[in-house]
């Protein structure tokens, strides 16, 4: 009987943490609390993965209203799979967090963190798990106020610069969403994506709904930080706590990259994006100046958390790639690197908050000679990095390899070159931490004093390192699950 | 409000276009959305803009500006919205699409399924009642986020 | 003409949600983004509205004898959206209390001086 | 902020005193009257938090703090999600699904109605509670300055 339940379940269980965090007001509880409900969900999110693998698409409509006059809660496979990332991720987060936001946030305001994260835990899975458009923006409100918060519960002084730049961004974006959800509704009379995808081929021809496809992609490309709309990531990664940027960094735009999908292929159609639009040559115009730029700027960045945040904006060029081939092995490598790039952002900056805990900040200077200190924290940073460079055996070198297979198979060659020619500026800037961990004396005032991390924020980290290369070696998982969730999305019959 | 450098006015003038937008509403027949648009925008978001001012700054410092790009960024997206608007149904067309399917429904329906007269009442807490829990939980964020920033001082400030 | 009459309503809603973006992006004083803001979304809300309205319809709450309703659709929805609207501007401006009093200003090229100098 | 408005203003003080219980009991009016007429529980929350700012701003924040403590405002932002997600969870251990009021008395209409004034008295709960909360946040920043 619960089983059927399981899509709100996935949503309330968070949910209702937030105000039992605010009522109790005790830090250790309200970590207690917020880690159960996290496990939940990620058990719950497993479950519902399984299901959509073994009975195909589930359908829940909230309030007993059927279908179109009722919020849908529909979950097939591409939506159960974001979900198990965005719980895997929060799970090895909240873990870490303990140790680690006592060190960075005043201890008044812990519960208040609790409370906030699972606000922004369940708004992410609010916006993956959701049928209906505008239960999708009004969560994504909910998401995207609780990280601007989130930002702000840093103690510098730049983070709430970094928040303020996030809120007019991010509002901009989810008022451009808002109008062309208006814009769908005035041509369809439906806010159902099911329903919007039926209605819409009749009306694809007219001016209001390529204008309404326009207002939803720009919305959707600020929440996703796609160049050019990518200026407010850097510093919102770099100057938050770094709980709060593991999170973030490997969820938050995975979300939206998750909703650009929807919205292309489920509600438009794929016909529609990209023979009606010119969406496929812009799409790899832009990945190609994110890759290129975002990995650029990563190499000449002092401080490491900034420096990760620009290989963000790369790696969302990689998806964005993949996108643009329109094929199913194109979508296959874009989904791919969806799980795959948030397992390597969690970890590095799961690593990095390690390095923030016992030195207080991560630049440059700080890394050097670190590699004999923090054996382990780095061990796990330069792992993570190989993962990111694509190295065989890590996850990164799977993603990579679709996208060059998916490249090629389209016959555009040089875009594959592209691909490698980028991996090498990501070696570059790995390497440049490298050297300074391993290469390089650690300064001889600090030698004595710095250990190595607690294990309490080794274990999720490590845990996270884990799957980077197991998902390296065994890919039977998420190639199996990401090749059905292209092929449901480009409607290809397996 | 372009030019003007006294902020007091510029919130001033910010609340009397809420309570116009208000009463625009009204004429449009949206009298719940005019009732809440009064108290929010010429309510909340005016009285908090001002407690802001109080405890910033009131008048804006003068300094040169680059305005002919984003000029042209707001060109290009009004444009982009008013080639949209020449295939949609005409104003108060009641043939429109949007009025004939889920609205009709509503219209319809709501009286035997739901039971209340104030069909916005209907809509909003029963047929897309999980959209209002989204709704206070929005709200619930941004009193916690106010906690955040602005609660706590004293006792961070001896600690 | 058709199109005049049937449109116009949809352009000056454009034109004012055009002059609240010009704000948002040409000022550099944080309230006045703020307001610019809130303008922004004001006319996203009348443009909802003025697509809901039915000519010879009442408003959307059933009496006797009233066959013709608004839409109550998009007066939903818009509820909605105030609320998230006003949700946002909170803390939109929590945190410019916060930034002066960090920074001692609330224009933004002050603010990134001080930022690049530090 | 502005200090408060010294104690000898009597125009003021007793015009308040006058307004204050009026405007609560419209509060609650809007709130129970979302059913047939224009209102509902975000405005009446709205309206019942101006009533205790109005208060906050004639006799002063101490005074208001009294009643409103920062506790109890927190309990009450909490309560107000906790009840509408417990009306939620109700109807799914009835047997329905999620926020599905048909089931909550023995009558469909009769659920229906339940479901909706209760979720409207928790919108109500939560935003009076969070706009005062977010009031006095505001004003007491001044005050301490």
């Amino acid at each position: 009987m619960i089983t059927q339940h399981l899509p709100i379940l996935q949503v309330i269980i968070p949910l209702l943490t937030a105000p039992v965090c605010l009522l109790v007001q005790d830090r250790r509880f309200a970590w207690g609390v917020s880690l159960a409900a996290s496990w939940t969900a990620f058990l719950i999110a497993a479950l519902l993965l399984d299901q959509t693998l073994e009975q195909g698409v589930i359908s829940y409509e909230l309030g007993g209203w059927s279908t179109p006059w009722g919020i849908e809660y529909r979950v097939d496979t591409v939506n159960a799979f974001v979900l198990l990332i965005v719980t895997a991720i929060s799970s090895a987060v909240l873990l870490f967090a303990q140790r680690s936001v006592a060190r960075e946030i005043l201890s008044t305001r812990i519960p208040l963190f609790y409370t906030t994260f699972m606000l922004c835990l369940a708004g992410l899975l609010g916006i993956a798990v959701t049928g209906d458009v505008f239960n999708l923006f009004v969560f994504m409100e909910i998401s995207a106020l609780s990280s601007y918060t989130l930002i702000a519960l840093s103690e510098q002084r730049r983070a709430l610069t970094a928040a303020y730049q996030y809120l007019f961004m991010g509002t901009i974006g989810a008022t451009f969403i808002l109008i062309g959800i208006g814009l769908l509704y005035m041509m369809t009379g439906t806010l159902n994506m099911q329903d919007l995808s039926q209605r819409l081929p009749a009306v694809t021809a007219t001016r209001t709904v390529e204008t309404a496809f326009a207002f939803l992609t720009v919305g959707i490309s600020i929440k996703l930080a796609l160049v050019p709309l990518h200026l407010w990531l850097p510093n919102a990664y770099a100057y938050a706590p770094s709980v709060v940027s593991a999170f973030i960094a490997a969820t938050a735009t995975k979300v939206a990259f998750y909703v650009l999908l929807r919205f292309m292929f489920t509600i438009f159609g794929a016909s529609f994006a990209f023979k009606s639009m010119p969406l496929s040559f812009i799409f790899m115009a832009l990945a190609l100046a994110a890759v290129f730029a975002g990995s650029t700027a990563a190499i000449f960045q002092d401080n490491i958390k900034r420096l990760l945040a620009y290989s963000s904006i790369a790696q969302i060029g990689y998806m964005i790639l993949g996108i643009s081939f329109a094929s199913v092995t194109g979508l296959t490598a874009a989904i791919l690197h969806l799980f795959n790039h948030a397992l390597m952002k969690g970890a590095l900056f799961l690593s990095l908050g390690c390095v923030v805990y016992r030195l207080g900040m991560a630049n440059m200077e700080q890394m050097r000679g670190l590699g004999r200190l923090m054996p382990w924290t780095m061990a796990a940073f330069v792992i993570g990095g190989l993962s990111l460079i694509g190295v065989p055996l890590t996850v990164g070198f799977i993603s990579k390899w679709y996208l060059v297979v998916g490249a090629l198979e389209r016959g555009w060659w040089p875009l594959a070159v592209a691909v490698l020619v980028a991996s090498l500026l990501s070696l570059v800037y790995v390497w440049r931490i490298v050297e300074a961990a391993y290469f390089q004396p650690p300064s001889p005032v600090r030698a004595g004093e710095i250990r190595e991390a607690p294990r309490s924020m080794l274990l999720p980290t490590w845990a996270l390192i884990i799957a980077n290369l197991y998902f390296g070696i065994d890919t039977s998982l998420t190639v199996g699950v990401a090749s059905q969730a292209a092929r449901q999305l480009l409607g290809v019959s397996e | 409000m372009i030019r003007l450098r006294n902020l007091f006015a510029v919130v001033m003038l910010f609340g009397i276009y809420s309570f116009l937008t208000a009463s625009l509403f009204v004429t449009l027949n949206a009298v719940d959305v005019a009732f809440t648009e009064a108290a929010v925008g010429a309510g909340i978001s005016t009285f908090l803009m001002l407690s802001t001012l109080a405890l910033t700054v009131r008048r804006e410092k003068v300094r040169r500006k680059r305005t002919v790009i984003p000029l042209l960024v707001v060109t290009i997206i009004g444009a982009t919205l008013v080639y949209g608007t020449f295939d949609m149904p005409y104003f108060s067309d009641p043939s429109a699409p949007l009025h004939s399917h889920v609205a009709r429904h509503y219209i319809e329906a709501s009286a035997d399924e739901v039971g209340v007269p104030n069909l916005v009442t209907a809509v909003l807490a029963s047929y897309r009642g999980y959209d209002t829990l989204g709704e206070v939980t929005v709200i619930f964020t941004a009193g916690i986020g106010v906690l955040v920033l602005l609660g706590y001082r004293k006792r961070s400030g001896k600690s | 003409m058709n199109v005049l009459i049937g449109h116009y309503n949809y352009w000056i809603v454009i034109f004012l949600m055009m002059a609240g973006l010009y704000v948002v992006i040409a000022q550099g004083n944080l309230v006045k983004k703020i307001v610019g803001l809130n303008i922004f979304q004001a006319s996203v809300f009348i443009l909802f509205i003025s697509m809901g309205k039915v000519e010879g319809g009442t408003a959307p709450i059933v009496t006797q004898g009233v066959s013709l309703y608004s839409n109550p659709l998009p007066h939903v929805l818009i509820l909605t959206a105030i609320v998230v609207g006003v949700a946002t501007t909170a803390l939109a401006l929590a945190l410019v209390v916060r930034i002066n009093e960090a920074y001692c200003s609330v224009e933004e090229d002050e603010i990134h001086q001080q930022d690049q100098s530090f | 902020m502005r200090p408060p408005i010294q104690p000898h203003n009597l125009v003021l003080r007793i015009s308040a005193k006058m307004l204050i219980p009026p405007i609560l009991m419209f509060a609650l009016y809007v709130l129970f009257h979302g059913e047939t007429g224009p209102g509902g529980g975000f405005q009446a929350g709205v309206i019942f938090a101006a009533a205790i700012v109005l208060y906050a701003l004639v006799f002063g924040i101490g005074l208001a703090r009294a009643v409103a403590t920062e506790r109890l405002l927190r309990v009450l932002a909490s309560l107000g999600m906790l009840l509408y997600v417990g009306v939620g969870l109700a109807s799914l251990f009835a047997g329905a699904n999620f926020l599905d009021y048909d089931v909550l008395a023995q009558e469909r209409l009769e659920g229906q109605h339940l479901g909706i004034f209760l979720t409207e008295l928790s919108i109500g709960m939560t935003v009076s509670a969070v706009m005062m909360i977010i009031f006095f946040a505001f004003a007491e920043r001044g005050v301490r300055r």
